[in-house]
């Protein structure tokens, strides 16, 4: 199979700027440096390359909509912010060939005219931003990414910023504020961070996994890009697969390769030759597939909107007959409620909700119609929120339920308690809604609960 | 059914017997005999329809709207908050309300005066449906007489909570009386408003 | 221009208008907590939202700009809508605490409102009370506002108001999710002098006035509109009063004098009126206090007739105030030019002519502390430029003057300037028969063969003219103190005891008549202020203000 | 008198040059502020905001929106244990339970001498090695009290 980002970023010397550049690092830079804006966007176009964060918006059409006054700074923005749960392929891709990220950035901020470059970090990720930084002043003494790049009289300046802990700063917009040095609140759209991002200047945001395929498809051409993968995934994927499975780790596979195939050969089958359960396949932002329902999902866009979830970030999070899933969906509910950001009332209240409802429930102490007050309060976040976040809590929470719910109805009491809700008292544990939330957040060890009348 | 069934009553009979009584002093020793017993059962004290007022006292039922009283909270501290929605649905306009801050920032406002003028009164108990904490309720105390108008028929924080009647009337009309809310306990007492009997003691 | 329609109601309005404003224009009320119309839209309530056709989920009024052809449902006539903006209004609530009957925003709290109301209200809480995330209570935040970060939506407009308009950014939010919570850095007292917008700004009961806290319950208050007569600005406010006494003040909107706002001296000027005892009876000397009103009148204008030299200039002293209503003005200005020859008639006790052109700070307030200067002046009551209080003491202390009529309002903010005082009571000594109309005792005017009381600000009705020339009208809230009146009665008793036209009955009546002596106020009536903008100065009607602009815009 | 060594302040005037705005370098002035004073409570604030020009209360406001910038001192070294979906259903729980009797401390909370204090964090992104535990800023791979106290004590 074609590799694109992973063909070097395995020998352990990748990061050694000398190294690399005998392996053509740098080669796509100094092709693209000899070719004009318009052509690099129309490769990328041509590549139909989409954002590997998530979203998977196409990156041409992102670029294009950069349109600055005459005189009007241009900034593009790194999102290392590489938070999902279950995510850790861009962390890959930077401590194991930095220059190829380094590169793409370069391609991407001539691309569309920005000479202030800002990579943004995750707190966490203070070591990764360390070899960055030796990847770029080996870059910059080699007169590569000095004041101008390579002998081009373009000139670049890339920042390296670290976060300092928090989920939010991963949504473009958080970002941008977060980088701006204010509370890492997003922003509404309209106006979109195109016309007024960054200082209120035309802002690009992109992912580490999108720039890494730069410099390829500048070598090689949107045209040979688009032959791989599928018809409207093209190109390959860095899957991070993580829980269940023998062998965790980052893996680049063709987009439409066969999820079946990858469990089976890449993770290296399931943990102690379990039976797979359940998994989600990008983060825990989308919907979880049962096993029945990944047995013939490919890994690529539309496949997986086919099967109701999205691919995601790509970070997959197995589960084997072992976990409880009331225990796993408390922990993705806390995570959501300690990492909204409180800006809007849906997200703000609802996390928060979700996260407390659940946590009684597993204590055994939820109320008979708790599964439909959490679908309803799902209901009542999704898109009524400012950013993707309200969505994004939405999804484990309707999906768990409704996927395995024998599992939740097993926790809940049958109803004796005639009063209405509001009279009823002493739910749960306080955790979920008192105190700075998370470091009391009560553990549910994933012991085997009754398994689901789906399996 | 049948016409035959039918009740007859004999006008003429019955007419023909008053006459016999009438003709004799039988009708009119009956109804003295009436009267005597009623006076013997008077006189030796049975079933006496008079009571002696103020000496003795009928019981009233636990839903009597008599003077009101402020309850407290089970520390002995006033429960009313000064939130004004008495005194905005008395219809005869008769409560007046002061409000101050307390230090205690789980209570915050008080009423430093309270003030309920039972001379213009109608005893209508809104004051008491109003009360979303059950800090007023009515008791069972009916005789307001004076010799004086303002001065003593307008009563005070002091004469809402302490006063012997309470004690001897107990609690009267209150919202929710049969699905209590709320706790609220009768002043100076300690003892539960829902606690009271049903009959007053005497 | 786009058209539009909202809830089938079509509208044409400019291009970027947004879709809230054009929803107010139409008068459908959209629920909302943190738009507010002079600071910057957020977006982040969610309580505004409303349908689109062809958008896919519900967009927020408040940051949408309006397209050409937008087809909007509100939640009056959108289910969609409906549905979006009751899940809000019960998130809002679950971690609300049960506060109303202590809180002071009850009564004019958005959230009330909002759940009371059919559409989108009262639906039934599915949480315990014990469950709600417990916040800090009644917090002090000096002089002016106390915090109470558990009833706080978060909405932001205390926020954005500290940074956008004082820009002292004195209040943030810290924490995240549902334990975000409004702070001020280590509790510490507000700075800024328009904190106590904070308090009309906040939707709900998060943000309260220190000075209205547990006064009265809101819907007992009895509103009456006016104008601030603290300085020169004379910033739109509402008078709340009970049973004749003013609780407090709050600012009413009107873009082009003060926005939304009000200073705090502004509105706690009406405390000045109680900080010193009335003048509640006329009051002449010798003869105790028992002066009747027609005697007293009598004799003042008796005593000044009989300064009347033919032939030769009166020496009268003839103070006004530029804290008086034009109306009193006009009165009083024709009182003594229709009675007296070349008589020294001002207005002035020291240079407002000259401070009623300087800010005192980029917002609203100015140097000036007296409400109608502009007025004055436009009468020409400052006419000769060496004229004033001073002048007039220094002919009275050289025996030039025989007698003096002065009319006097102590400053609502700011102490009173005991120089200006002592000239006041040196004017007074001097003059062998002097004539006060005021409001409050003072030690200046013992010696005053007369002291007449008057009616103070929001005792009586008339109108200002702000340093701009913006004409504006302001009711009467509560009725004057013991047998004090309106200084216009007073003056048109005078009139009459001088035989000339007292002057009209209606506050309508005075300001036609000053509409038809002073060429300024040509084709003005009262009713005509309410509805527009009338600038009277400069003549062209170039408004000033429209260059200056506000602090932080 | 400055809080901060010369070096970091070195670093919050690049950082202000850098970006369209000088509040830009708050973020990395907070970072800088967490690792030499070990926490960002009322004098940090102060000083910050003295240092970038800006309110007390919107550093306060930053500052207490991210998890790594505490009010309270933390020890001098830093034990984050994930608790990300990933950890979870690869034992964390047990971990920490074995991390707390280990340290001594349980989450949140700080050893008396002030050297540790032991956290719960959200997703680290090195879920290979889950449960994963974090010192400071190094990634210590799978959570085993013999490994953490190697590296505590190997500083």
């Amino acid at each position: 199979m074609e590799r694109i980002l992973t063909l070097h970023a395995d020998q352990g010397d990748q990061p050694r700027l000398a190294v690399a550049r005998e392996r053509g690092a740098y080669d796509g830079l100094r092709k693209a440096l000899g070719l004009t804006r318009h052509q690099i966007i129309a490769e990328v176009t041509a590549s139909g390359l989409r954002g590997r964060g998530g979203a998977g918006f196409p990156t041409g059409r992102k670029w294009d909509f950069i349109r600055p006054q005459p005189g009007q700074p241009v900034y593009l923005l790194c999102n290392a912010d590489e938070s999902e749960p279950g995510t850790f392929k861009d962390r890959y891709l930077m401590e194991r060939d930095p220059h190829l990220v380094l590169e793409g950035l370069c391609i991407a901020a001539y691309a569309i005219g920005a000479h202030d470059v800002f990579v943004y970090l995750r707190g966490e990720y203070a070591s990764v931003g360390s070899i960055l930084a030796a990847a770029l002043a080996e870059a910059g003494e080699a007169g590569i990414l000095g004041a101008t790049l390579l002998d081009s009289p373009y000139e670049l300046r890339i920042n390296l910023q670290l976060g300092a802990g928090a989920y939010i700063c991963g949504e473009e917009t958080g970002l941008i504020s977060s980088l701006e040095g204010k509370r890492g609140y997003p922003r509404v759209r309209p106006p979109f961070p195109a016309v007024h991002g960054f200082g209120q200047q035309p802002t690009v945001v992109n992912n580490v996994e999108t720039l890494a395929n730069l410099p390829w498809i500048i070598l090689h051409g949107g045209e040979a890009f688009a032959t791989l993968g599928t018809e409207r995934s093209t190109g390959t994927k860095l899957i991070s697969v993580c829980g269940a499975v023998n062998r965790p780790g980052v893996y680049e596979v063709e987009m439409g390769y066969p999820l079946r195939d990858f469990l089976a050969r890449e993770a290296g089958g399931i943990l102690d030759g379990r039976a797979l359960k359940a998994l989600i396949p990008g983060g825990t932002s989308v919907p979880i597939l049962t096993a029945r329902e990944a047995e013939d999902v490919t890994l690529d866009f539309e496949s997986m909107q086919h099967a109701g979830t999205m691919l995601g970030s790509g970070g997959m999070i197995v589960f084997d007959q072992t976990v409880a899933m009331p225990g796993a969906l408390a922990t993705i509910a806390n995570f959501y409620a300690h990492e909204s950001c409180g800006e809007c009332t849906p997200c703000r209240e609802g996390t928060g909700w979700f996260a407390w409802i659940i946590a009684r429930v597993l204590a055994g102490e939820g109320r008979p119609n708790d599964l439909e007050q959490l679908l309803r309060i799902c209901a009542n976040v999704e898109g009524r929120t400012i950013c993707g976040l309200g969505d994004a809590a939405v999804q484990p929470v309707r999906s768990f339920i409704t996927k395995f719910r024998a599992e939740f109805e097993a926790l809940l009491p049958a109803d004796q308690d005639t009063r209405p809700d509001w009279q009823r008292h002493g739910h749960g544990p306080r955790a979920a809604r008192h105190g700075p939330l998370g470091q009391e957040a009560a553990w549910a060890e994933p012991v085997a609960g009754p398994s689901s009348a789906r399996l | 059914m049948d016409k035959k069934d039918l009740p007859v009553i004999n006008v003429t009979e019955a007419a023909e017997a008053e006459t016999n009584l009438a003709s004799g002093m039988g009708g009119t020793l009956a109804g003295m005999r009436v009267t005597f017993n009623h006076m013997v059962r008077q006189v030796l004290g049975k079933d006496q329809v008079t009571i002696q007022y103020p000496e003795q006292r009928k019981p009233y039922s636990r839903r009597f709207r008599g003077v009101h009283v402020l309850t407290e909270r089970e520390d002995g501290s006033l429960k009313c908050v000064a939130c004004y929605l008495c005194e905005t649905a008395c219809p005869a306009e008769c409560i007046t309300i002061e409000a101050a801050e307390t230090p205690d920032k789980s209570v915050e406002k008080v009423a430093s005066r309270y003030e309920i003028d039972l001379a213009r009164c109608i005893f209508c108990g809104f004051c008491v449906d109003a009360c979303p904490e059950e800090a007023l309720i009515m008791s069972r105390e009916y005789d307001l007489t004076t010799y004086e108008r303002d001065s003593q028929t307008s009563y005070g924080i002091g004469r809402l909570t302490t006063r012997p009647e309470i004690e001897a009337y107990g609690a009267g009309y209150r919202p929710h009386m049969h699905y209590p809310l709320v706790e609220s306990y009768l002043p100076g007492r300690r003892r539960k408003v829902t606690d009271e009997p049903e009959k007053e003691r005497s | 221009m786009p058209l539009i329609t909202i809830d089938d109601q079509p509208i044409e309005v400019e291009t970027g208008t947004l879709i809230i404003q054009a929803a107010d224009r139409l008068g459908i009320e959209v629920p909302r907590f943190c738009y507010h119309p002079d600071l910057r839209p957020e977006g982040n309530c969610r309580m505004c939202l409303v349908e689109v056709q062809g958008y896919p989920r519900p967009t927020v009024a408040c940051t949408t700009p309006v397209v050409d052809g937008m087809v909007v449902r509100t939640p009056h006539a959108g289910d969609q809508a409906r549905r979006a903006v009751r899940g809000v209004l019960e998130f809002l609530l679950i971690n609300h605490p049960l506060d109303c009957p202590i809180c002071d925003q009850a009564g004019e709290c958005s959230l009330q409102d909002f759940y009371m109301h059919p559409d989108y209200g009262l639906h039934r809480s599915q949480v315990d009370p014990q469950e709600k995330v417990r916040k800090r209570k009644a917090i002090d935040l000096g002089p002016m506002i106390v915090l109470d970060s558990e009833r706080c939506v978060l909405c932001s407009r205390c926020v954005r108001f500290s940074a956008e308009v004082t820009g002292t950014a004195e209040l943030q939010f810290v924490n995240r999710g549902n334990q975000v919570e409004l702070k001020a850095f280590e509790d510490r007292a507000l700075t800024d002098p328009y904190a106590g917008n904070l308090a009309d700004i906040c939707p709900v009961g998060a943000l309260t006035s220190k000075d209205f806290r547990f006064k009265r319950r809101v819907w007992h208050l009895a509103r009456t509109d006016s104008i601030c007569a603290g300085c020169s600005t004379g910033c739109n406010l509402r008078i709340d009063h009970f049973q004749g006494t003013i609780e407090r003040l709050v600012p009413r909107r009107n873009p082009a004098v003060n926005q939304s706002w009000l200073c705090d001296e502004g509105r706690m000027s009406f405390h000045a009126l109680g900080a010193a005892p009335r003048l509640t009876k006329p009051r002449a000397q010798g003869t105790g206090d028992a002066v009747n009103w027609d005697d007293a009148v009598a004799t003042a204008h008796g005593g000044l007739h009989a300064i009347r030299r033919p032939g030769q200039p009166s020496r009268l002293a003839a103070l006004a105030s530029t804290s008086a209503t034009n109306e009193t003005l006009l009165l009083f200005w024709r009182y003594v030019s229709e009675t007296f020859t070349a008589p020294l008639l001002d207005c002035r006790l020291g240079q407002e002519d000259r401070w009623v052109d300087e800010r005192e700070d980029t917002l609203l307030r100015r140097r000036d502390k007296h409400p109608n200067t502009r007025g004055a002046l436009l009468l020409g009551l400052a006419a000769d430029p060496a004229g004033g209080l001073r002048p007039m003491v220094a002919q009275a202390q050289a025996g030039a003057i025989d007698a003096a009529l002065i009319l006097y309002y102590p400053p609502l903010v700011g102490a009173e300037d005991p120089a200006t005082l002592e000239a006041l009571a040196t004017l007074v000594r001097a003059v062998p028969f002097s004539v006060v109309l005021t409001t409050h005792e003072g030690e200046w005017g013992r010696n005053a063969t007369l002291a007449l009381p008057i009616a103070a600000w929001s005792e009586e009705e008339g109108t200002y003219t702000n340093y701009a020339g913006v004409v504006q009208y302001a009711g009467k809230a509560v009725a004057p103190p013991g047998e004090a009146r309106a200084a216009a009665a007073v003056l048109g008793g005078l009139l009459g005891q001088a035989g000339r036209y007292p002057g009209g009955s209606t506050v309508q009546a005075r300001f036609d008549e000053l509409a038809a002596a002073v060429p300024a106020y040509a084709g003005l009536t009262i009713a005509g202020l309410a509805s527009r903008q009338a600038s009277v100065y400069p003549p062209e009607g170039r408004l000033p203000y429209g260059q200056e602009g506000f602090a932080g815009h | 008198m400055s809080l901060l060594s010369a070096e970091s302040l070195a670093i919050i005037a690049d950082a202000r040059r850098a970006g369209p705005s000088a509040q830009g370098a708050l973020l990395t002035a907070l970072r800088l502020t967490q690792r030499e004073r070990r926490q960002v409570g009322v004098a940090e604030v102060e000083y910050l905001a003295r240092l970038l020009d800006l309110s007390p209360a919107v550093v306060e406001g930053v500052a207490r929106f991210y998890d790594q910038i505490s009010r309270e001192p933390t020890g001098r070294q830093v034990v984050s244990l994930c608790r990300g979906i990933a950890c979870y259903s690869r034992g964390a729980g047990a971990a920490s339970e074995a991390l707390r009797a280990a340290l001594g401390v349980g989450p949140g909370e700080t050893t008396a001498d002030g050297r540790i204090t032991f956290r719960l964090v959200e997703c680290i992104g090195d879920c290979d090695h889950a449960p994963a535990v974090m010192l400071d800023d190094r990634f210590l791979g799978a959570a085993t009290p013999a490994g953490v106290r190697a590296a505590l004590d190997q500083g």
